[in-house]
Protein backbone atom coordinates (compact mmCIF):
# COMPACT_ATOMS: atom_id res chain seq x y z
CA UNK A 1 0.00 0.00 0.00
CA UNK A 2 1.51 3.77 -0.79
CA UNK A 3 1.78 6.25 1.64
CA UNK A 4 -1.10 8.19 -0.24
CA UNK A 5 -3.09 5.23 0.56
CA UNK A 6 -2.28 4.18 4.06
CA UNK A 7 -2.84 8.27 4.67
CA UNK A 8 -6.44 8.05 3.02
CA UNK A 9 -7.27 5.01 5.20
CA UNK A 10 -5.99 6.18 8.19
CA UNK A 11 -7.92 9.14 7.78
CA UNK A 12 -11.15 7.69 6.58
CA UNK A 13 -10.79 5.22 9.73
CA UNK A 14 -10.38 8.20 12.11
CA UNK A 15 -14.06 9.92 10.49
CA UNK A 16 -15.95 6.74 11.53
CA UNK A 17 -14.02 6.09 14.40
CA UNK A 18 -14.64 9.78 16.01
CA UNK A 19 -18.71 9.45 14.27
CA UNK A 20 -17.96 12.56 11.93
CA UNK A 21 -19.34 10.29 9.43
CA UNK A 22 -22.73 9.66 10.87
CA UNK A 23 -22.93 13.00 11.64
CA UNK A 24 -21.75 14.32 8.33
CA UNK A 25 -24.38 12.30 6.35
CA UNK A 26 -26.64 13.34 9.16
CA UNK A 27 -26.03 16.78 8.34
CA UNK A 28 -26.36 15.83 4.46
CA UNK A 29 -29.90 14.46 4.85
CA UNK A 30 -31.04 16.99 7.13
CA UNK A 31 -30.16 20.09 4.68
CA UNK A 32 -31.65 17.92 1.63
CA UNK A 33 -34.57 17.92 3.33
CA UNK A 34 -34.82 21.65 4.27
CA UNK A 35 -34.06 22.64 0.80
CA UNK A 36 -36.84 20.97 -0.45
CA UNK A 37 -34.71 18.19 -2.39
CA UNK A 38 -36.17 15.38 -1.05
CA UNK A 39 -39.80 16.78 -2.08
CA UNK A 40 -38.55 17.36 -5.22
CA UNK A 41 -37.04 13.80 -5.58
CA UNK A 42 -40.79 13.10 -4.54
CA UNK A 43 -41.89 14.36 -7.38
CA UNK A 44 -39.70 13.35 -9.78
CA UNK A 45 -40.45 9.73 -8.62
CA UNK A 46 -44.44 10.15 -9.31
CA UNK A 47 -43.82 11.85 -12.81
CA UNK A 48 -41.61 8.68 -13.82
CA UNK A 49 -44.16 6.38 -12.83
CA UNK A 50 -47.09 8.34 -14.51
CA UNK A 51 -45.66 8.77 -17.80
CA UNK A 52 -44.63 5.01 -17.97
CA UNK A 53 -47.54 3.49 -16.26
CA UNK A 54 -47.07 1.50 -13.01
CA UNK A 55 -47.11 -1.72 -14.47
CA UNK A 56 -44.52 -0.72 -16.92
CA UNK A 57 -41.87 0.63 -13.90
CA UNK A 58 -40.15 -1.42 -11.44
CA UNK A 59 -38.26 0.08 -7.93
CA UNK A 60 -35.22 -1.09 -9.77
CA UNK A 61 -36.35 0.98 -12.85
CA UNK A 62 -37.10 4.01 -10.76
CA UNK A 63 -33.88 4.00 -9.17
CA UNK A 64 -31.85 3.56 -12.31
CA UNK A 65 -33.92 6.37 -13.69
CA UNK A 66 -34.33 9.33 -10.65
CA UNK A 67 -30.63 8.61 -9.81
CA UNK A 68 -28.96 10.89 -12.08
CA UNK A 69 -31.24 13.51 -11.71
CA UNK A 70 -31.34 13.12 -7.62
CA UNK A 71 -27.54 13.22 -7.54
CA UNK A 72 -27.76 16.64 -10.13
CA UNK A 73 -30.70 18.29 -7.67
CA UNK A 74 -28.23 18.65 -5.03
CA UNK A 75 -27.59 22.48 -4.54
CA UNK A 76 -23.98 23.72 -4.79
CA UNK A 77 -24.46 25.71 -1.56
CA UNK A 78 -25.38 21.68 0.26
CA UNK A 79 -22.21 20.07 -1.27
CA UNK A 80 -20.09 23.54 -0.72
CA UNK A 81 -20.88 22.88 3.20
CA UNK A 82 -20.37 19.29 3.24
CA UNK A 83 -16.95 20.07 1.58
CA UNK A 84 -15.84 22.86 3.88
CA UNK A 85 -16.82 20.57 7.18
CA UNK A 86 -14.36 18.35 5.66
CA UNK A 87 -12.06 19.81 5.06
CA UNK A 88 -12.13 21.47 8.28
CA UNK A 89 -11.92 18.36 10.16
CA UNK A 90 -9.11 17.21 7.97
CA UNK A 91 -7.18 20.21 8.89
CA UNK A 92 -7.74 19.54 12.29
CA UNK A 93 -6.94 15.79 12.66
CA UNK A 94 -4.79 14.60 9.28
CA UNK A 95 -1.96 15.56 10.99
CA UNK A 96 2.01 14.98 9.01
CA UNK B 1 12.40 19.59 1.46
CA UNK B 2 9.49 20.23 4.30
CA UNK B 3 7.76 22.81 2.34
CA UNK B 4 7.43 20.08 -0.43
CA UNK B 5 6.09 17.80 2.04
CA UNK B 6 4.02 19.98 3.09
CA UNK B 7 2.64 21.12 -0.18
CA UNK B 8 2.18 17.37 -0.87
CA UNK B 9 -0.18 17.07 2.22
CA UNK B 10 -1.84 19.64 1.44
CA UNK B 11 -2.75 18.74 -2.07
CA UNK B 12 -3.53 15.09 -0.75
CA UNK B 13 -5.96 16.51 1.94
CA UNK B 14 -7.78 18.29 -0.76
CA UNK B 15 -8.15 15.54 -3.13
CA UNK B 16 -9.34 13.43 -0.08
CA UNK B 17 -11.78 16.03 1.28
CA UNK B 18 -13.28 16.70 -2.78
CA UNK B 19 -13.32 12.49 -2.90
CA UNK B 20 -15.09 11.98 0.65
CA UNK B 21 -17.69 14.38 0.10
CA UNK B 22 -18.73 13.08 -3.14
CA UNK B 23 -18.85 9.76 -1.46
CA UNK B 24 -21.03 11.21 1.23
CA UNK B 25 -23.05 13.00 -1.31
CA UNK B 26 -23.40 9.64 -3.10
CA UNK B 27 -24.55 7.53 -0.22
CA UNK B 28 -27.16 9.38 1.36
CA UNK B 29 -28.33 10.72 -2.29
CA UNK B 30 -28.89 7.27 -2.74
CA UNK B 31 -30.36 5.94 0.26
CA UNK B 32 -33.05 8.51 -0.35
CA UNK B 33 -33.80 7.75 -3.68
CA UNK B 34 -33.95 3.86 -2.64
CA UNK B 35 -36.40 4.99 -0.19
CA UNK B 36 -38.49 7.54 -2.54
CA UNK B 37 -38.62 5.02 -5.02
CA UNK B 38 -40.09 1.83 -3.10
CA UNK B 39 -42.26 4.25 -0.75
CA UNK B 40 -44.01 5.87 -3.82
CA UNK B 41 -43.85 2.82 -5.95
CA UNK B 42 -45.74 1.14 -2.99
CA UNK B 43 -48.12 4.03 -2.28
CA UNK B 44 -49.24 3.80 -6.37
CA UNK B 45 -49.76 0.18 -5.92
CA UNK B 46 -52.14 1.01 -3.09
CA UNK B 47 -54.07 3.94 -5.13
CA UNK B 48 -54.28 2.10 -7.95
CA UNK B 49 -56.02 -1.55 -5.14
CA UNK B 50 -58.26 1.45 -3.28
CA UNK B 51 -59.06 3.04 -7.11
CA UNK B 52 -59.62 -0.58 -8.36
CA UNK B 53 -62.04 -2.16 -5.73
CA UNK B 54 -63.56 1.40 -5.76
CA UNK B 55 -64.19 1.40 -9.39
CA UNK B 56 -65.59 -2.55 -9.51
CA UNK B 57 -67.97 -1.60 -6.52
CA UNK B 58 -69.49 1.26 -9.15
CA UNK B 59 -70.01 -0.90 -11.79
CA UNK B 60 -71.05 -3.71 -9.66
CA UNK B 61 -73.99 -1.30 -8.72
CA UNK B 62 -74.73 0.22 -12.26
CA UNK B 63 -75.08 -3.16 -13.36
CA UNK B 64 -77.18 -4.03 -10.54
CA UNK B 65 -79.41 -0.95 -11.43
CA UNK B 66 -79.64 -1.48 -15.13
CA UNK B 67 -81.07 -5.17 -15.00
CA UNK B 68 -83.26 -3.67 -12.36
CA UNK B 69 -84.47 -0.95 -14.36
CA UNK B 70 -84.89 -3.37 -17.16
CA UNK B 71 -86.62 -6.16 -15.24
CA UNK B 72 -89.10 -3.80 -13.36
CA UNK B 73 -90.27 -2.36 -16.53
CA UNK B 74 -90.93 -5.71 -17.59
CA UNK B 75 -92.46 -7.10 -15.22
CA UNK B 76 -94.65 -3.77 -14.78
CA UNK B 77 -95.66 -4.19 -18.27
CA UNK B 78 -96.44 -7.64 -17.53
CA UNK B 79 -98.72 -6.94 -14.23
CA UNK B 80 -100.42 -4.62 -16.29
CA UNK B 81 -101.32 -7.10 -18.55
CA UNK B 82 -102.22 -9.38 -16.69
CA UNK B 83 -104.64 -7.23 -14.25
CA UNK B 84 -106.44 -5.72 -17.33
CA UNK B 85 -107.18 -9.56 -19.02
CA UNK B 86 -108.55 -10.35 -15.43
CA UNK B 87 -110.60 -7.50 -15.33
CA UNK B 88 -111.19 -8.09 -18.95
CA UNK B 89 -112.44 -11.87 -18.62
CA UNK B 90 -114.24 -10.79 -15.00
CA UNK B 91 -116.85 -7.89 -17.37
CA UNK B 92 -117.07 -10.84 -19.76
CA UNK C 1 -61.71 11.86 -18.43
CA UNK C 2 -60.78 11.28 -14.56
CA UNK C 3 -58.68 8.79 -13.65
CA UNK C 4 -61.87 7.05 -11.81
CA UNK C 5 -64.13 7.39 -15.31
CA UNK C 6 -61.14 5.62 -17.02
CA UNK C 7 -60.97 2.83 -14.55
CA UNK C 8 -64.17 2.06 -14.42
CA UNK C 9 -64.57 2.10 -18.17
CA UNK C 10 -61.98 -0.24 -18.65
CA UNK C 11 -63.75 -2.37 -16.44
CA UNK C 12 -66.50 -2.40 -18.29
CA UNK C 13 -64.77 -2.73 -21.52
CA UNK C 14 -63.34 -6.09 -20.35
CA UNK C 15 -66.68 -7.37 -18.67
CA UNK C 16 -68.54 -6.93 -22.14
CA UNK C 17 -65.22 -8.12 -24.06
CA UNK C 18 -65.62 -11.17 -22.83
CA UNK C 19 -69.26 -11.80 -22.51
CA UNK C 20 -68.84 -11.45 -18.59
CA UNK C 21 -71.38 -8.37 -18.22
CA UNK C 22 -74.30 -10.30 -19.97
CA UNK C 23 -73.20 -13.59 -17.70
CA UNK C 24 -73.70 -11.52 -14.80
CA UNK C 25 -76.65 -10.09 -15.25
CA UNK C 26 -78.31 -13.52 -16.33
CA UNK C 27 -76.53 -14.85 -12.73
CA UNK C 28 -78.55 -11.56 -11.49
CA UNK C 29 -82.09 -12.65 -12.49
CA UNK C 30 -81.51 -15.77 -11.98
CA UNK C 31 -80.70 -15.09 -8.29
CA UNK C 32 -83.82 -12.58 -8.11
CA UNK C 33 -85.89 -15.06 -9.10
CA UNK C 34 -84.78 -17.42 -7.00
CA UNK C 35 -84.66 -15.40 -3.94
CA UNK C 36 -88.67 -14.38 -4.59
CA UNK C 37 -87.70 -11.07 -5.60
CA UNK C 38 -89.47 -11.10 -8.55
CA UNK C 39 -92.99 -12.41 -6.92
CA UNK C 40 -92.53 -10.01 -3.88
CA UNK C 41 -92.16 -7.13 -6.82
CA UNK C 42 -95.23 -8.87 -8.91
CA UNK C 43 -97.39 -8.75 -5.78
CA UNK C 44 -96.20 -5.09 -4.84
CA UNK C 45 -97.23 -4.09 -8.41
CA UNK C 46 -100.66 -5.83 -7.67
CA UNK C 47 -101.17 -3.37 -4.93
CA UNK C 48 -100.57 -0.40 -5.96
CA UNK C 49 -102.86 -0.91 -9.29
CA UNK C 50 -105.40 -1.79 -6.96
CA UNK C 51 -104.79 0.91 -4.50
CA UNK C 52 -105.03 3.29 -7.42
CA UNK C 53 -107.12 1.45 -9.83
CA UNK C 54 -106.51 0.39 -12.87
CA UNK C 55 -107.93 2.88 -14.90
CA UNK C 56 -105.30 5.51 -13.18
CA UNK C 57 -102.42 4.06 -13.57
CA UNK C 58 -99.95 4.07 -16.38
CA UNK C 59 -96.86 2.29 -17.25
CA UNK C 60 -94.38 5.15 -16.47
CA UNK C 61 -96.10 5.66 -13.07
CA UNK C 62 -95.82 2.16 -12.18
CA UNK C 63 -92.22 1.89 -12.58
CA UNK C 64 -91.75 5.14 -10.74
CA UNK C 65 -93.97 4.01 -7.96
CA UNK C 66 -92.30 0.24 -7.70
CA UNK C 67 -88.64 0.95 -8.24
CA UNK C 68 -87.74 2.18 -5.19
CA UNK C 69 -88.80 -0.78 -3.26
CA UNK C 70 -87.83 -3.42 -6.08
CA UNK C 71 -84.50 -1.66 -5.64
CA UNK C 72 -84.66 -2.20 -2.17
CA UNK C 73 -85.70 -5.81 -1.90
CA UNK C 74 -82.53 -6.72 -3.90
CA UNK C 75 -80.48 -8.99 -1.42
CA UNK C 76 -77.28 -7.90 -0.12
CA UNK C 77 -75.61 -11.27 0.00
CA UNK C 78 -77.03 -11.30 -4.00
CA UNK C 79 -75.16 -7.75 -4.14
CA UNK C 80 -72.32 -9.34 -2.71
CA UNK C 81 -72.10 -12.36 -4.90
CA UNK C 82 -72.33 -10.34 -7.97
CA UNK C 83 -69.21 -8.24 -6.54
CA UNK C 84 -67.21 -11.42 -5.33
CA UNK C 85 -67.57 -12.61 -9.34
CA UNK C 86 -66.83 -9.53 -11.16
CA UNK C 87 -63.14 -9.08 -8.67
CA UNK C 88 -62.80 -12.90 -9.39
CA UNK C 89 -63.14 -12.03 -13.39
CA UNK C 90 -60.67 -9.34 -13.02
CA UNK C 91 -58.28 -10.64 -11.10
CA UNK C 92 -58.14 -13.15 -13.84
CA UNK C 93 -58.66 -11.33 -16.94
CA UNK C 94 -57.74 -8.40 -16.62
CA UNK C 95 -54.53 -6.29 -16.21
CA UNK C 96 -56.05 -2.72 -15.52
Amino acid sequence: MSKDSQMRAAINQKLIEMGERERLKELLRAKLVECGWKDQLKAHCKDVIREKGLEHVTVEDLVTEVTPKGRALVPDSVKKELLTRIRAFLAQHATL
Amino acid sequence: EQARIQQEHKTLLSELSVSLCAEILNEVTDDFVNQTSTAEIQHAVNEKAERVAKCTEQVCSRLVEDTLNADITLIVEETLDAELQRIQKYIK
